[in-house]
C-alpha cells in the first residue's frame, strides 16, 4: 500500500509504450500504480481506483486514426463504468496517445461520453514526427492536476508525436472551451508569449497553440506533451552543472496528490 | 451486402502523408504535382436490404471510420 | 534469384546426395545456410595475401582474438548468440548489435530501413534483452545529384533519404524504443550503394539468460505471420544491385512494428517467468535457420511441421514458408511443462503462437508438410560446408604533395565547414526520431536549450541505479588508408564516449564493403580488421559483436568502404555526465592531445579538393593516457564541458560548442594549441586523433592540469559572454564569429 | 491530369488493420463479417496524355505505391 491509498490505473493495449514510465512517476508521488491490459480490464473494477490514465504509444498501431480504435474499445468496454468514475469526480488523465483515445471516445472535450468526437487531433503541420522540448503556459491552474502551478507558469515538458494538431468542430466550439476554461496548456514562446502557431514552438499547429484541455468540470484532462519524461531533473534537456531536483512534468503529478488529500474519498 | 466505404481529409486540409508521397514521387522522377490519400474499407455486412446497409456504413462512419471534425466520407455498395 | 552456391560446395553437396536428389525445400535451406549472410563465409575462410601469407578467419584472426587476450571479467557472452552481452550493475547486463540493412534499403527505402530496425531489436530479445535505445548511421550519396548521373536502376539519394529515414523512425516511434545516437554521411561513394547501420543496446538480468534447449522441448513460433515477403533476402544481401532491382522489392519484408511490439511484452513475460529454454529470432534464412541454428547449437535435430506455421497468404509453398524472411518472428524452445503459460501469456498480449515442432535427439533437421517429410538433413553436414578462400592485395597508399595555399578568411571557412552536408546539424532526422521515449535519456543526441550536437547518448536504464549506459560511435570512411581509417574509428569511438564520461567500453564492428572477390577490397579489408586486433588490443577495449556486409557493389562500382565502430560504456553516476554546452563564463579552455599535419582525408581537404599529406595517425598509449586522465578530471568534477575533436579539427569542435552554449563563446588563441605545423588552417582542422577540448572550472584548473602532466595538454583560451569564437591566428590576426552566425551556418536557419 | 489510385491487399492476403477494424465494428453492435483496408492516391500528373498518364501510374504503382508481393491496383483517370 502506498503512502497515501491513491490507486491509479494505467491502462494499457497493444502498441501502448509510455506505461511503465507513467507508473513511474505516479508512484513517485506516492499514488499506487497499477498497470492494466484491456484484455484483463473485465476482472477489474476501474471504481477500485480514484485515477485512470491513458498513457502514451500507438495504440493498435494507429490503425484507422491515431487513437480511435481504443477509444472505441474503451467505449464498449468500459462506458457505463467511466461515466460514473467521471461523474464521481474522480480522475482521468490521457497524455499523448492518451489524449488521442478520450478524444476520439468522445470524452473529451465534452461532458460525459459521446459517440462522436467533437474535436481532433489531426496531423502536425510540419506533416513530421516531432520529438522537441517545448514551453507550455498554465491557462487554468484551478484543475486537479495543476493545483501546485501558478495562472501563467511556464513549463518545459518534451512532445513526440505526429498527430497532435488540435481541431474543433467549429469557432464557436472553440470559443466554448475558452468560456468554459477548458483549456489547461498552451504552447507559448520562451518569454511565456503566446506562440501564435509559431513552429516550432508550437510543434503541430494546433489551434489557438492549445497543449492540453480538460472537460467542464476539470476531472478529466488530455495533453500531447509527456509529464512523464520531464518528471526528474536528470530527464531534462538542460542541466547548467549539476541536475535539478525536480522536472515540471513533476507538478502535474503532484498536483493530483494534492487534489486527493483535499478531497475526502 | 458488400460496401465500400472511403475515408478522405476534408478540403484545405492538411495531407502530411500525400505531400511526402508527392514528394517521394518526385525524387523518383515522376512530374507529379499533388497527391491526395485516403482510406478505403471494403465492409461486408449481413443484411440484404440496401438501403439498410448504406444506412449502417452511415453510422460506422459516424461512430467509427471517420471523425467527422476532419474526414469526409462516402459510400457505396458494391455487386457481389 | 539463384542460391548462389560456389563450386566447390556444389561438389560437397553432390557427394552428401548421393543415394537421393535434395527436395527443394533442402536446397534453399542449403542456400540459405550457406549464404555470405548467415555463415560469414570471407570473415571465417581463409585469405591468401599477395606478400604469402595464409590467414584462416579474419574474424577469429583479428577481432575475436584481441577480445580473447584482453579477457575482461566483464563480457558475458561474445561473438555468441544474436547479440553481445556485458555486465552493467545490480546483476544486470547490457546486449548490443548492429546490423546493417543496405540492399532492402536501396530498393525499397521505408521498408528496409524499418525492418533493419525490427530486425535489430529482435537480435536483442533473442538474448532476452528489453531493448532500451536504438542507433543508427546512414549513408547516402550526395542530395543535389542530377537525375542524369543515375544509371538505370540506381534511385535517387533525396528518395532514399526520406524513406530511409522515415522507415527508422517509423519502426522506432511505434515500438517505443528511443533513437538516441547515430550518424548522417553524404558522399558519391554512397550514390549506388546506400549504407543503413541499425544498432539496439538492451538490458537484462544476467540470470535470465537462458541458453539450454533440451531434447523433447517445443519449438513455438510467435509473432507475425509468415508471408512471400523477404523470399531470398539472404542472397539478396549479396547480389550486386542492378537494373532489375525494381522486381528485387519482393524480398523486402514487410514492417509491422506493432506486432514485434506485443511480441516484445510477452517474451519479457516468459523471460521473468522463466518459461523457455531458449530463444532465437527469425532474421535471414527464416524458419529454417533459426530452427537448424537452434538444434545445431544445443547438439539435438528439430522435426518441424510445416502445416502449423501461420501464413499471410493462402497457397505458399513449403520452400517459401522455411525460408521467408518475414518480420516480426521469434522461436523459442520450451519446455512441454510450461506450454500452457507460454501460450497464455502470448495470448494476452495478442500475439499468434504455434507449436511448430519438436526438439529431438536427432543431429538433424527434418521438415514435414501433410505428414510427408520435404526435408531432411544432418546438422553436422549443413552446418561445415567447405571453407571459401579469398585472395588479398595489400593495399599500398600512394604518397601526394599537398598544393595548397593558405587562405586568408579562417572564420570564413569555419562557417563553410558548418555547413557541409556531412557537419550540420541532423536536426531533420533527429527531430523525427523519438528519443525520450521511457524516460531514460540523459545525454540527448542533440543536448541543452540550444541542441547542441552529442558527442554520446547516455540512457539510465534501471529505475533504482545511477548507473548510465554510454552510447557512441566511430566512422571515418573518408581517411584513404584502411589500417589508420579503422584506428581512427575505433578510438573516435571511445573519445565520444570518454567526451561524457563514459568509460569501460566495448566496441562492436560493422564492415560495410565492396565485392571481396575483388582482391584490392580484400587488401583493404585485410588491413582494417589488423588495425581492429592492433587497436582495441592497445586501447583496451574488447569487441563483443559485429557484423559484415560485403558485396555492396552497383552500377556506379563498389560501395566506398566504410567501417562503423560503435562504443558502449558506461557512467557510474549518471549526475556527474558531461555535456557539449559551455557553462560559466571565464572559465578555462583547455586542448588535450597534440596536433599534427595531419589532414589528409579531412574535411577541409576535401572541401578544398585536396588530397594529400597524412592521414591522421594513432598512439594508442598516448590515447589511453588521455582518457583515462580525462575520466578521471571527469570525476572529480573538474570538466564543465567537452568535446572531441574530430571531423574539421578544432575550427568545428569549438564552434559546436558555441552552437550548444546560450550567449556564451570562446576566445581561442591558436599559438597555445601544441602542435607540430606552423599554418593556422592546419592547427585549426588537422584531424590528428586523441584530441579534446575541455571547457575547466575556473577554480580548480591547478589539480586539472595536475592530472595531465606529462600529456600533451594546454591552455588555449576563456569562455566569454557575448562572444562567438574570437581567434587568434599564429601570425596574430584576429578572426571573428558571432554566435548567431555560427548557430546559422551549423542549422541552416 | 488527374489520376485516382486505388491499392487493396491481394485477395486472401492476411489483412490485420482490416481485422481489428472488424472487431471493433462488431464490438459497436454492427453486423459486420469482413473488412478489408486499402489506400486510394488521388494523384496530380503533369501530362495532357490520358495513356502517358495511365503508364505513369502504372510505374508508381511498381516503383512506390504497391507492394508486389501484397497488393493489387486500379488506375482511373479522373474528370477535371
Ligand atoms: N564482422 C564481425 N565482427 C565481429 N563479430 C561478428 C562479425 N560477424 C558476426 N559476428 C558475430 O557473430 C555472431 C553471430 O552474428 P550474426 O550472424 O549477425 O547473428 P544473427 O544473424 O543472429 O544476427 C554475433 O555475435 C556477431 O557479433
Ligand atoms: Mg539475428
Amino acid at each position: 500500500m502506498s503512502l497515501n491509498g491513491f490507486k491509479a490505473c494505467v491502462l494499457r493495449t497493444g502498441g501502448t509504450n509510455c506505461d511503465l514510465e507513467t507508473s513511474i512517476a505516479l508512484e513517485e508521488v506516492g499514488i499506487k500504480a497499477e498497470i492494466i491490459h484491456m484484455n484483463r480490464i473485465e476482472n477489474k473494477s476501474l471504481l477500485d481506483y480514484h485515477l485512470v490514465v491513458f498513457p502514451g504509444g500507438f495504440s493498435y498501431g494507429d490503425y484507422v486514426r491515431a487513437g480511435a480504435v481504443w477509444g472505441k474499445n474503451v467505449l464498449v468496454k468500459l462506458r457505463i463504468e467511466l461515466e460514473r468514475f467521471i461523474e464521481e469526480g474522480r480522475l482521468v488523465l490521457g497524455i499523448c496517445n492518451g489524449f488521442q483515445v478520450l478524444v476520439e471516445a468522445g470524452i473529451l472535450p465534452g461532458d460525459g461520453v459521446s459517440e462522436t468526437p467533437s474535436a481532433a487531433l489531426a496531423n502536425n503541420s510540419s506533416a513530421r514526427y516531432e520529438c522537441r522540448w517545448v514551453w507550455l503556459r498554465v491557462e487554468n491552474n484551478e484543475t486537479p492536476f495543476t493545483m501546485m502551478m501558478e495562472k501563467g507558469e511556464v513549463l518545459r515538458i518534451p512532445v513526440g508525436h505526429a498527430e497532435g494538431r488540435f481541431l474543433t468542430r467549429s469557432e464557436k466550439d472553440l470559443e466554448e472551451l475558452k468560456k468554459n476554461r477548458q483549456i489547461v496548456f498552451r504552447y507559448v514562446l520562451p518569454n511565456g508569449d503566446c506562440a501564435n502557431g509559431l513552429y516550432p514552438f508550437n510543434p503541430n499547429g494546433s489551434t489557438y497553440d492549445v497543449a492540453g484541455i480538460c472537460n467542464r468540470k476539470g476531472n478529466v484532462m488530455g495533453m500531447m506533451p509527456h509529464p512523464e519524461r520531464a518528471f526528474f531533473g536528470w530527464q531534462l534537456v538542460e542541466w547548467g552543472k549539476t541536475p535539478p531536483e525536480r522536472g515540471d512534468g513533476r507538478k502535474i503529478f503532484e498536483s493530483i496528490v494534492k487534489y486527493f488529500r483535499e478531497r475526502i474519498y | 451486402m458488400r460496401l465500400r466505404v472511403e475515408v478522405r481529409l476534408k478540403p484545405g486540409h492538411f495531407d502530411p502523408e500525400g505531400d511526402v508521397t508527392a514528394k517521394m514521387l518526385r525524387d523518383l522522377g515522376f512530374p507529379v504535382t499533388m497527391v491526395k490519400t485516403g482510406k478505403v474499407y471494403i465492409v461486408d455486412v449481413e443484411s440484404d436490404d440496401r438501403e439498410e446497409a448504406l444506412r449502417l456504413a452511415e453510422e460506422m462512419c459516424r461512430k467509427l471510420l471517420a471523425n467527422p471534425v476532419k474526414d469526409d466520407y462516402s459510400l457505396e455498395v458494391l455487386p457481389t | 534469384m539463384g542460391l548462389g552456391i560456389s563450386l566447390e560446395r556444389m561438389r560437397y553437396l553432390k557427394q552428401y546426395f548421393k543415394e537421393r536428389p535434395p527436395t527443394d525445400v533442402e536446397l534453399q535451406m542449403i542456400g540459405q545456410t550457406w549464404s555470405e549472410h548467415c555463415f560469414h563465409n570471407v570473415f571465417k575462410g581463409d585469405v591468401i595475401t599477395d606478400d604469402g601469407r595464409l590467414i584462416n578467419s579474419i574474424l577469429k584472426t583479428y577481432i575475436m582474438r584481441s577480445t580473447k587476450e584482453l579477457d575482461k571479467d566483464w563480457c558475458i557472452s561474445v561473438f555468441e548468440d544474436n547479440a553481445g552481452i556485458i555486465d552493467f550493475d545490480k546483476g544486470y547486463a547490457v546486449a548490443a548489435k548492429v546490423e546493417t540493412h543496405n540492399h532492402p534499403s536501396a530498393v525499397e527505402p521505408f521498408g528496409g530501413a524499418a525492418t533493419g530496425v525490427g530486425g535489430v531489436i529482435r537480435d536483442i530479445l533473442g538474448v532476452w534483452g528489453e531493448p532500451v535505445a536504438l542507433t543508427d548511421v546512414l549513408c547516402f550519396g550526395p542530395l543535389e545529384t542530377r537525375y542524369d548521373e543515375l544509371p538505370p536502376g540506381v534511385k535517387h539519394p533525396r528518395y532514399l533519404y526520406r524513406g530511409v529515414v522515415a522507415g527508422i523512425g517509423s519502426y522506432g516511434n511505434n515500438m517505443g524504443i528511443p533513437t538516441v545516437s547515430g550518424a548522417v554521411i553524404f558522399d558519391k561513394g554512397y550514390t549506388g550503394n546506400v549504407v543503413v547501420y541499425c544498432g539496439c543496446i538492451g538490458i537484462l538480468p544476467k540470470d535470465a539468460y537462458v541458453r539450454n534447449t533440451r531434447r523433447g522441448d517445443l519449438a513455438v513460433l510467435a509473432g507475425g505471420r509468415t508471408g512471400r515477403d523477404g523470399i531470398h533476402g539472404v542472397t539478396f544481401a549479396s547480389a550486386e544491385l542492378t537494373e532489375e532491382a525494381e522486381e528485387l522489392r519482393s524480398a523486402v519484408q514487410i514492417p509491422n512494428p506493432i506486432v514485434e511490439e506485443r511480441l516484445r511484452r510477452a517474451i519479457l513475460r516468459i523471460r521473468d517467468e522463466r518459461l523457455a529454454t531458449g530463444i532465437t529470432d527469425l532474421g535471414g534464412g527464416g524458419l529454417s535457420c533459426a530452427a537448424g541454428e537452434m538444434a545445431y547449437r544445443s547438439k539435438l535435430g528439430v522435426d518441424i511441421e510445416l502445416d502449423m506455421v501461420p501464413l499471410k497468404a493462402p497457397d505458399m509453398a513449403p520452400w517459401e514458408i522455411w525460408v521467408s524472411e518475414s518480420q516480426e518472428r521469434m522461436l523459442l524452445s520450451v519446455p512441454e511443462e510450461n506450454l500452457e503459460r507460454v501460450l497464455e501469456i502470448f495470448s494476452e498480449e495478442d500475439v499468434e503462437a504455434s507449436v511448430v515442432g519438436r526438439f529431438v535427439e536427432t543431429g538433424r533437421v527434418r521438415v514435414f508438410t501433410r505428414k510427408t517429410v520435404v526435408c531432411d538433413l544432418d546438422l553436422v553436414f549443413l552446418f561445415n560446408p567447405p571453407k571459401v578462400t579469398r585472395r588479398a592485395r595489400i593495399p599500398r597508399l600512394t604518397p601526394a604533395w599537398v598544393d595548397l595555399k593558405e587562405p586568408i578568411d579562417l572564420a570564413g571557412e569555419i562557417l563553410t565547414l558548418l555547413s557541409d552536408p556531412n557537419i550540420r546539424s541532423k536536426e531533420d532526422v533527429i527531430r523525427t526520431y523519438d528519443h525520450e521515449v521511457r524516460g531514460c535519456t540523459v545525454v540527448k543526441p542533440l543536448h541543452g536549450e540550444e541542441a547542441g550536437p552529442s558527442d554520446a547518448a547516455v540512457v539510465k536504464p534501471l529505475r533504482d541505479s545511477w548507473t548510465g549506459i554510454v552510447i557512441s560511435c566511430g566512422v571515418n570512411p573518408f581517411y584513404p588508408d584502411p589500417y589508420w581509417m579503422a584506428a581512427a574509428s575505433i578510438e573516435e569511438a571511445l573519445r565520444n564516449n570518454a567526451a561524457v564520461g563514459g568509460r569501460r567500453v566495448a566496441i562492436l564492428d560493422n564492415f560495410v564493403w565492396g565485392s571481396p572477390e575483388n582482391e584490392d577490397n580484400m587488401g583493404r579489408l585485410l588491413k582494417a580488421v589488423e588495425a581492429c586486433y592492433d587497436f582495441s588490443k592497445a586501447l583496451d577495449t574488447p569487441f563483443i559483436s559485429g557484423k559484415d556486409s560485403l558485396y555492396n557493389e552497383s552500377p556506379l562500382g563498389p560501395v566506398r568502404p566504410t567501417l562503423l565502430v560503435t562504443g558502449v560504456g558506461i557512467i557510474p553516476d549518471i549526475r556527474n555526465v558531461v555535456t557539449i554546452s559551455l557553462k560559466e563564463e571565464g572559465s578555462r579552455v583547455y586542448i588535450i592531445g597534440s596536433t599534427k599535419e595531419e589532414l589528409r582525408g579531412s574535411a577541409y581537404f576535401r572541401l578544398k579538393g585536396v588530397d594529400g599529406g597524412e592521414v591522421p595517425k594513432l598512439d594508442a598509449k598516448l590515447s589511453r593516457s588521455l582518457i583515462n586522465s580525462l575520466i578521471r578530471a571527469v570525476d572529480e568534477k573538474l570538466v564543465l564541458s567537452c568535446h572531441d575533436l574530430s571531423e574539421g579539427g578544432l575550427g568545428v569542435a569549438a564552434a559546436e560548442m558555441v552552437v550548444a552554449s546560450k550567449n556564451l563563446g570562446i576566445e581561442l588563441d591558436l599559438g597555445k594549441v601544441p602542435s607540430n605545423t606552423a599554418r593556422s588552417d592546419y592547427v585549426l582542422f588537422s584531424e590528428s586523433t586523441s584530441r579534446f577540448l575541455v571547457e575547466v572550472d575556473g577554480a580548480r584548473w591547478r589539480r586539472f592540469e595536475e592530472l595531465f602532466s606529462g600529456l600533451p595538454f594546454s591552455m588555449v583560451g576563456r569562455v566569454a559572454r557575448g562572444i562567438g569564437l574570437r581567434i587568434i591566428d599564429l601570425k596574430n590576426g584576429l578572426h571573428e564569429l558571432s554566435g548567431s552566425e555560427i548557430k546559422k551556418a551549423w542549422r541552416g536557419y
